[in-house]
């Protein structure tokens, strides 16, 4: 039942976290936390002609939330604005459980689908990608996904 | 529709009360439940309980979706734009309290107006007039025509540019006038006015659709939409629901807490403070998906032909004056004898199984205005049939007798 | 007592979790329900139900009695002088908010304060800073040591002239702390302050006599004393509670209404506006009916054994940090483990059939001052057992295990 | 059924009450109404050295009111003011149901405990009791029966 939630592919990500860390200077960043249970994420990323070129990630959470900002830096990193947006979307599908897992690609994506069999988790998975969406939008309003 | 079945559905129908069968004409004060709801009620405590919002144990996870759920049902039922314009409160009457406190008393001031109408319920009256003492706006009154009609030539009139704020009921739960709300809403936006449609009486019967109607707030009580007592319905257009002040500070409605300073929540939360009502709201939407099923104009109807049957098998009794006449009412016959006291005819109603209401329904403006103490009313539903009729008309004879 | 024979009672603890037995610990958050209310609202709904208050036919009236009778329920649970000091709210939530715009706010000035503590549950500081905001009063705060107890010789300090109400929770939900809150009410009293005691957290476990604390008001909710969601408890000293203005306007809690002048209702209606939760006050009383069968001190014994034994047990993970240390205290156990964030805490639990909550549990201020973003939070209810404990216990190798 | 709650004895009360009619001078009077169903009641009295010598009421509403009124004008009138807040007493006892059909004396007193039976009513005969006591001890505020 663990292994559902907490597969090893997460548990790999937690413990050794892809791109982390500050990144300064930066084209634009985030801030995102979730007053409820305190997860905190921030997101840099250095965008060159529409195309995001390094992003990086601190913060301090539940394996979930950490894992899923790690995750995301391994899919987004080098890839056009616009075809990050559709994955967001992609993603809060998965989250939602909207897809079939015949439909999913990659482990990573799968990895998101095992989040979503938790309802009360997938907000922790959603909180760095709309994080990442807002440093990418220049929005600088308070990001919890609390209440999505 | 199978009426026999519908009524099958509510326990309540198959009692006996004082030996009688029971015909019952009280739905306007609240109405009876469905079966399942009972039954919903008792499998959410039994296999499904926790509290909501704030947890990530099976429990919580299993109530918070199956409580938010409801907000979609909620949605569909007004067809309204967005899910997070629908709040939560514990009935009609807190739902304009909270209006009153935390839109119309920050925002209007002594030079500013509301404009109600004579046959309001106390809920849509006094909360005004508590916060008019604060905030020293004016109040002014929509007067009602003698066939129960609102004046819509004094509305006319009374709308003037500093009233920023109508407050005005669907239909009336003593006459069972349906107001032309629509009309009024257009009317009150062109003045600038914003609206709030208490729509208590018209939920149980009538198609009420938010995108339609325009109104910026409606509100309803889930007891008199056959759900469970202690919920209540606000909705609110977003962008207007979005500038009402946080009213009750409490769990679930703030962002962050802290003595330095507090932030607030996003809508729907931040109108809805504490634990909620959450098994009453999972009942109110098995009482919504019930009535999913039943066409709503088939209902609707239904309760209008047995308001006319009801109507010319009253002709029979002279003695017999209803308030509220104007064509195209809904189903409520308010009604007094010559020389019998209300309090005597619903005691001697309910001797035969007939359950009626009596006094001033709320409303005692309205009782001014007519000249009468107290009145007793029927009040249909579509699960009533022609013999409930039936019997309510057979009383008549026995109470000219008695107290004749 | 017989505690298997109890635990038989509650269908909740039947169920299995995620293929576990389930052990529930989130009784702080909101307690399971007895079959017995969850018959009687069947029953209520059925063959009983009507609007209350306000009609003379047979279902109203056996509504009305039922629900009044609660009241009486009520009282001797509280040991309250008078039934007429009892009101109905929707939960603790709602009781505070009223005593906050209807009491506090229109008595108090921007030359008195108000005393709170570091230890209260987000309904006891929100609604004091919304109203402080409008009549510019001041908020001071006890704090709170180390092991959880409240700083008394702070409080002390605080409690100048200048403070005109003391409120403040009875038992911390977090902490598990029991306030002295005997000792804080006579000195508010010595002070000339008046004082609210939150009681949700006391009310489900400990006896609680209003004759014997002198409070002058006492608020809990029915959903974590057994009983349905959207049923509160404000209790006031008759002579004070007398003095709260009209809050929420509407149907019951006028005497007459008219555009002249509107005049109020007698206490307890006064402040109990529109249709209330009928049924949910029903279920209310036969939760109360069901707990008087439990000896109260057996049953706070019986919970005092579990935190005794589970305190032991955690004593072999010395990675465990339990907030709250202060002896007397409650059976709740607030609790983080290095390195692990409570929310993996959280789930790990509910993946082994065991129910924390886990969070902030609204008391933000007291997260802050322990230097914590969230913890996990296991709360004792009589119907807990040792395998409750243990399964709980064998949680933590894994957690460790897993996270190490 | 309906000769429990209207019983002859009350409905020739009600339809030919005793006692009729507004009483002055006074040596004191007092109004009640219970708003919700707008029963009204007036009762006029003169006492002389602390006996009842004279009772009258005037009043509208429905039937149970007006005709407790009516009787109870039959019971006290002559009475030391002492014996009938005794009286008043018992009156409340037997509408709320606490004596026997046993310990009641007269017709009148089974007249009230045929009230007694309607929980929803008592209230209506009631209040001339309370009108008239308020009316003896002289006080003046809004007298209601809906609460009690
Ligand atoms: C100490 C305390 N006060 C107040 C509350 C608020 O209660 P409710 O959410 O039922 O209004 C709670 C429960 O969450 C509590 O534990
Ligand atoms: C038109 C109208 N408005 C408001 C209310 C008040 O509803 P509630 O008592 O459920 O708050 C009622 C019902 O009594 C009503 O009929």
């Amino acid at each position: 039942m663990e292994s559902d939630l907490y597969q090893q592919l997460i548990m790999n990500h937690y413990r050794e976290p892809h791109n982390h860390g500050k990144l300064d200077p930066c084209t634009c960043h985030a801030f995102g936390k979730n007053p409820l249970c305190g997860d905190e994420v921030s997101v840099y990323c250095i965008v060159d002609q529409n195309i995001l070129k390094t992003v990086q990630f601190e913060g301090a959470g539940c394996a979930i939330s950490q894992a899923a900002a790690s995750m995301m830096t391994e899919m987004v990193s080098q890839m056009q604005v616009d075809d990050l947006y559709d994955l967001y979307e992609r993603i809060d599908q998965i989250l939602k459980g909207e897809l079939e897992s015949g439909e999913l690609s990659g482990e990573l994506e799968h990895a998101y689908a095992a989040i979503a069999q938790f309802p009360m988790r997938t907000k922790c998975a959603r909180l760095p990608w709309k994080t990442l969406v807002n440093a990418l939008q220049g929005k600088t309003e308070n990001i919890s996904t609390e209440n999505d | 529709m199978d009426l026999n079945q519908i009524r099958n559905d509510f326990p309540t129908l198959q009692e006996e009360v004082n030996g009688k069968r029971l015909a019952y004409f009280d739905s306007g004060a609240s109405a009876l439940k469905p079966r399942v709801v009972m039954d919903r009620l008792a499998q959410f405590y039994e296999k499904e309980y926790s509290n909501v919002h704030r947890g990530v144990h099976y429990l919580s996870q299993v109530s918070t979706l199956a409580f938010e759920d409801v907000r979609g049902k909620v949605q569909t039922f007004l067809n309204a734009a967005r899910e997070d314009e629908i709040i939560f409160t514990a009935g009609t009457t807190e739902s304009i309290n909270l209006i009153a406190y935390s839109y119309v008393l920050p925002y209007l001031g002594k030079s500013d107006a509301i404009l109600i109408s004579e046959m309001e319920h106390h809920s849509n009256i006094v909360p005004w007039q508590l916060i008019a003492k604060m905030n020293g706006m004016d109040i002014k009154v929509v007067p009602v025509l003698d066939n129960g009609a609102l004046d819509m030539q004094a509305f006319d009139n009374l709308l003037t540019p500093d009233v920023k704020f109508v407050s005005i009921t669907h239909v009336s739960n003593t006459l069972g006038t349906v107001n032309p709300v629509k009309e009024i809403i257009e009317k009150a936006h062109a003045n600038g006015s914003k609206v709030l449609v208490d729509g208590a009486q018209a939920a149980p019967h009538m198609t009420v659709d938010m995108q339609e109607l325009g109104c910026d707030f409606y509100v309803f009580s889930a007891h008199k939409v056959f759900g469970p007592t202690g919920v209540g319905v606000l909705y609110g257009k977003f962008e207007v629901l979005d500038q009402v002040k946080p009213w009750q500070g409490g769990g679930d409605m703030i962002e962050t807490v802290s003595f330095e300073g507090t932030t607030f929540n996003v809508l729907p939360h931040r109108l809805e403070a504490g634990t909620p009502n959450i098994a009453g709201v999972i009942g109110f939407g098995e009482a919504l998906d019930y009535l999913a099923k039943i066409d709503v104009n088939w209902r609707y109807q239904h309760e209008l032909n047995l308001l006319d049957y009801a109507m010319k098998g009253l002709k029979e009794f002279p003695q017999v004056r209803v308030l509220g006449t104007v064509p195209g009412k809904a189903a409520v016959i308010c009604f007094v004898i010559d020389g019998v006291h209300a309090h005597d005819v619903g005691s001697l109603m309910d001797m035969n199984g007939v359950s009626v209401r009596v006094g001033h329904h709320c409303t005692e403006p309205l009782m001014k205005r007519f000249k009468v103490p107290a009145t007793a009313r029927a009040s249909i539903s579509f699960y009533n049939n022609k013999e409930d009729i039936d019997q309510w008309l057979s009383v008549f004879p026995k109470i000219f007798k008695f107290f004749g």
